[in-house]
């Protein structure tokens, strides 16, 4: 069984306002050296399954299919044997 | 015409599409549940407003793979009339069947407010024979209306006559505090290439009688009918 | 049994002693944790039920009024108006977003419960001051959680109040109010009739949120409720819009004998009070109730609350139907148990009887208390003010724009813009005036609806200031071209078994009650919320109150605003 | 400078009425051996300075004050050096 934990986050080029929105909160309660904020999803799907590779190819096909919208979003995930 | 007002768990504005064609345009109407195949006969399909899948994930991304779906695309591949208002719009998005992304207001709020729209083509069969240059007076309700497209594909839709609507100021003008959600470029709707798909953000429905704060969204379901009548 | 552990849960000694004589015996601790939250203040009202038996509570269109879960009133045309107001005060507290969200989810399933329709949603709030960045952040949560929820459901909400004072900065208000349309021949009751017949679980999966929440709400906030805290529910907006759906379905074709939602108390207080209304009992297997969480409890099951879940009782000949509509709409459905006829809630798991008590026991024979009463001191300092000493206005420009800056003057736009106030297309009065219309479809019918209320009157004067909230309430609904129909209201106060609180309590309800007398306008719902209190400090007593009005020409409505040029102003009254 | 990669889910007892549609959705999709589907938030804070220490426990601190809703969720982060 492996447990997929899914990053994320805004393309660079699509603006960030929940992002932007935190940063500048950060700043108003006093952490003046935050330097940028980015906000996004993250997403942990459990998989059944003995084999790595099937497993990463299926999460990939999920990312792409359901689980990020890639006109806007750019995702990472990491496979956690569990 | 015949109208099809899609229902997928979750939609919420089925009933206004619904009694705006049956009960003001006086046109055959029928809901159409989201796990039926078969949407034989209808002239024109309507992916209403509200929440599909409660929006979970990302707006209509879920609704997308209902069994519906595939009809409809096949129907808007055909040349048939689709038109995805709000959460309708987001589904058209996600099934590929527009260009571009919503998200997030820039403000992140949902915001319930009316707003003007210019009509930016009207050789759409949406948009033909509204007249005048007056922005037409339309409300949104949401909270993930801001339109993202990337620079490439934006000019390509203008040059294909894709943008259909922008937000505008009472008198006309394209201003940033008449942006609701921080679209790129005042976007409020577009459509295909084909121009037979529509999907915007505002709710025509919500303005087909003067009781409830305007009228002007007929002039989008009149174009159509006139588009009907003058067979495809 | 030991006294810490019923005095744990909030029950009494004496309390304690009522269990064992109606038991004949010692309760189990589920039975113990069963009595502990249907007979805390929050559902069994035991220290406000002989107060409130003194509202007027009848009139010619009252079709139901307390008792059930909301009110319904005939408005002709064979139909009639199901609405009611509750409090999420203390979850909201804790947890802004949702514990406003499932506020506004609780009422709604009073709604359909009764088998209407519903169409618009109220709300009624009171925050701190706005100078304090935690206010801010209640306040930005609960509007937030409102409109999450109710824009979600689609169900538009059109009205409601904002009030921002000193009083109320550890405990904020947070009442949500629910209008619903129904037709006269299709009303529910949450009755558990007909001997073996199947009871039906639906919707959300039984998790341990919202444990002892209702003992929870039925005490002071202070730095130690932070630990206490029940899990926190959240509200699941998507899975109630299924159940609606779902449940409207199923009544409107007739396959229901009984419904009710499961509120606070959960599967305890539905269980008990469906038995007890119809003068059955109930049988129900806990091994059958879908749960979230491995290795849950008896007595975990019975006392969640867990939102988005409704008990059905059904025919046997309708159970397999039920349970197909249920399905198409999304929805796991289970019968988990029969109705019996030895008015006893038996509750099995794993093979054996858990829990074992007259059902009528837990929903009825709460003790009642009359606690003591006196007039608080501080009328007299309030009474002594001398109007002479205060001096008089210089520039009057300026104190006007001074006045109309105030928050709790300023435009409220900043909140009800965040909600869908037009979903459904019947808002034609919309907010920003004085009460909200709606048209009635296939009639010429419309109706108006408000919740008002001036918690500073009500302090300075708990008799006047409830008859003023009342009117305050009536006029909205007449400025706005409706007859006002019918009250429900929702009695914000602080610790009740301090004198001079129940003291105003049982004065602003002697107003109110007046006031509805002389308007005609019967109570036919509403809710108590005790305990308001931080630190021993007590709200301003807020009994809310929501008012539907019926308008016989829905084109005759009025809205506030200045119409033309030229028109006459003429004022009224002195 | 450091990026703290902060990973905020719902705590394990509380409802997580996203991760089950999803859950859902994706079973529908024939994705059969999905076992458990979680969603969260993910955040990229940036913040100047030299010492992890101390950037440690001020993206601590704004995870309690700010970033997360400790009533509800439960977080985790990683800093890496940029
Ligand atoms: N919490 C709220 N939710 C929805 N609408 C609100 C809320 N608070 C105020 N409003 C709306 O704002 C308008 C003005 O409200 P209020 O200031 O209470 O008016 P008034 O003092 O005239 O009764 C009304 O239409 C009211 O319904």
């Amino acid at each position: 069984m492996w447990k997929a934990e899914i990053k994320v986050l805004l393309k660079q080029s699509v603006l960030d306002p929940q992002g932007q929105a935190v940063e500048k909160a950060l700043g108003s309660l006093g952490y003046g050296n935050v330097e940028d904020v980015r906000i996004g999803k993250y997403l942990e799907v459990t998989v059944a399954g003995a084999d790595r590779a099937a497993a990463e190819a299926q999460v990939h096909e999920m990312c792409e299919r359901l689980l990020t919208n890639t006109v806007i979003e750019d995702y990472t995930f990491e496979l956690v044997e569990v | 015409m015949k109208f099809g007002v899609v229902v997928f768990p979750g939609s919420n504005c089925d009933l206004d599409a619904y009694h705006l064609v049956k009960d003001v345009l006086k046109q055959p109407v029928d809901y159409i549940w989201h796990q039926d195949e078969n949407i034989d006969g209808l002239d024109c399909i309507i992916l209403p407003g509200g929440f599909s899948y409660g929006d979970y994930l990302r707006c209509g991304a879920i609704a997308r793979f209902s069994p519906v779906m595939k009809a409809v695309v096949d129907f808007a591949r055909r040349g048939g009339l689709v038109m995805g208002i709000c959460n309708g719009f987001q589904v058209l998005l996600e099934a590929g069947l527009l260009p571009g992304a919503l998200y997030r207001n820039t403000n992140l709020q949902f915001r319930c407010q009316f707003t003007h729209l210019m009509v930016e083509n009207r050789d759409t069969p949406f948009t033909r024979g509204i007249a005048g240059k007056k922005p037409l007076k339309i409300p949104v309700a949401h909270g993930e209306g801001n339109y993202y497209v990337d620079a490439d594909t934006l000019r390509r839709m203008e040059a294909g006559g894709q943008i259909v609507f922008r937000y505008a100021t009472e008198s006309g003008e394209i201003t940033d505090t008449a942006n609701p959600n921080g679209s790129t470029y005042n976007i409020a709707g577009v459509c295909n290439e084909t121009r037979n798909v529509l999907g915007m953000m505002p709710h025509p429905e919500r303005a087909g009688e003067l009781s409830l704060g305007s009228a002007d969204g007929l002039h989008i379901f009149e174009s159509l009918l006139r588009h009907g009548e003058g067979g495809r | 049994m030991r006294p810490e552990d019923w005095r744990k849960m909030g029950l009494k000694d004496q309390e304690y002693q009522m269990i064992v004589n109606v038991l004949d015996r010692d309760p189990n601790y589920v039975e113990l944790g069963m009595y502990s939250v249907m007979w805390s203040e929050h559902c069994s009202y035991k220290n406000s039920k002989d107060v409130l038996k003194t509202f007027p509570t009848k009139g010619e269109r009252v079709l139901q009024g307390p008792g059930e879960n909301a009110g319904i009133v005939d408005i002709g045309d064979g139909l009639a108006v199901c609405f009611k107001v509750e409090s999420h005060n203390h979850p909201s507290a804790i947890e802004p977003y949702q514990g406003a969200a499932t506020g506004v989810g609780g009422i709604i399933r009073d709604i359909f419960t009764m088998g209407a329709r519903p169409i618009a949603s109220l709300n009624s709030l009171r925050f701190g001051t706005l100078d304090d960045a935690h206010v801010r952040h209640i306040f930005g949560g609960v509007v937030s959680g409102i409109a999450g929820y109710g824009n979600c459901i689609g169900i538009p909400t059109v009205g409601g109040e904002v009030y921002f004072d000193p009083c109320y900065q550890g405990n904020p208000l947070v009442n949500a109010m629910c209008v619903g349309l129904i037709e006269v021949d299709k009303i529910k009751k949450g009755q558990a009739a007909g001997v073996g017949n199947p009871v039906i679980l639906v919707g959300a999966r039984t998790g341990r949120d919202g444990m002892h929440g209702v003992t929870f709400a039925s005490e002071e906030l202070s730095e130690a409720s932070e630990e206490k805290r029940p899990a926190v529910q959240v509200g699941d907006p998507f899975m109630e819009k299924l159940l609606l759906e779902a449940c409207l379905e199923l009544i409107n074709n007739d396959d229901v004998v009984g419904i009710q939602d499961l509120g606070g108390a959960g599967l305890t207080c539905a269980t008990s009070e469906m038995a007890s209304r119809a003068g059955t009992g109930l049988e129900i297997e806990l091994d059958r109730v879908p749960c979230r969480e491995e290795g849950m409890t008896p007595y975990e099951i019975m006392i969640s609350e867990s939102q988005e879940r409704m008990l059905m009782v059904v025919t046997p000949d309708k159970e397999a139907k039920v349970h197909a509509v249920f399905e198409r709409w999304g929805l796991t459905s289970t019968t988990i148990g029969r109705v019996t006829d030895d008015g006893i809630l038996r509750v099995h798991m794993g093979g054996e009887v858990v829990a074992e008590v007259p059902a009528r026991s837990l929903a009825e024979d709460a003790p009642i208390y009359c606690p003591a009463y006196n007039e608080p001191a501080y009328l007299k300092t309030a009474a002594s003010l001398d109007l002479t000493e205060i001096p008089d206005v210089q520039k009057p420009e300026e104190a006007l724009l001074k006045l109309l800056a105030s928050p709790n003057i300023a435009s409220k736009e900043w909140v009800w813009r965040q909600y869908d106030y037009m979903v459904r297309t019947s808002t034609v009065v919309l907010p920003g005036s004085d009460a909200a219309v709606l048209r009635i479809r296939g009639t010429e019918k419309g109706l108006a609806m408000t919740t008002d209320c001036n918690s500073r009157y009500v302090y300075l004067d708990p008799y006047t200031g409830g008859k003023i909230a009342v009117a305050e309430a009536a006029r909205n609904v007449v400025c706005s071209g409706g007859e006002p129909l019918a009250v429900t209201d929702c009695l914000n106060f602080g610790n009740p078994e301090k004198p001079e609180i129940f003291w105003q309590f049982r004065k602003a309800v002697e107003g109110l009650s007046e006031a509805c007398l002389a308007f005609d306008t019967p109570v036919i719902g509403g809710n108590v919320s005790f305990y308001n209190e931080t630190n021993g400090e007590a709200i301003y007593p807020t009994p809310t109150v929501g008012i539907v009005g019926l308008l016989d020409d829905v084109q005759k409505r009025c809205t506030q605003e200045w119409k033309d040029e030229g028109d006459a102003i003429i004022l009224l009254g002195q």
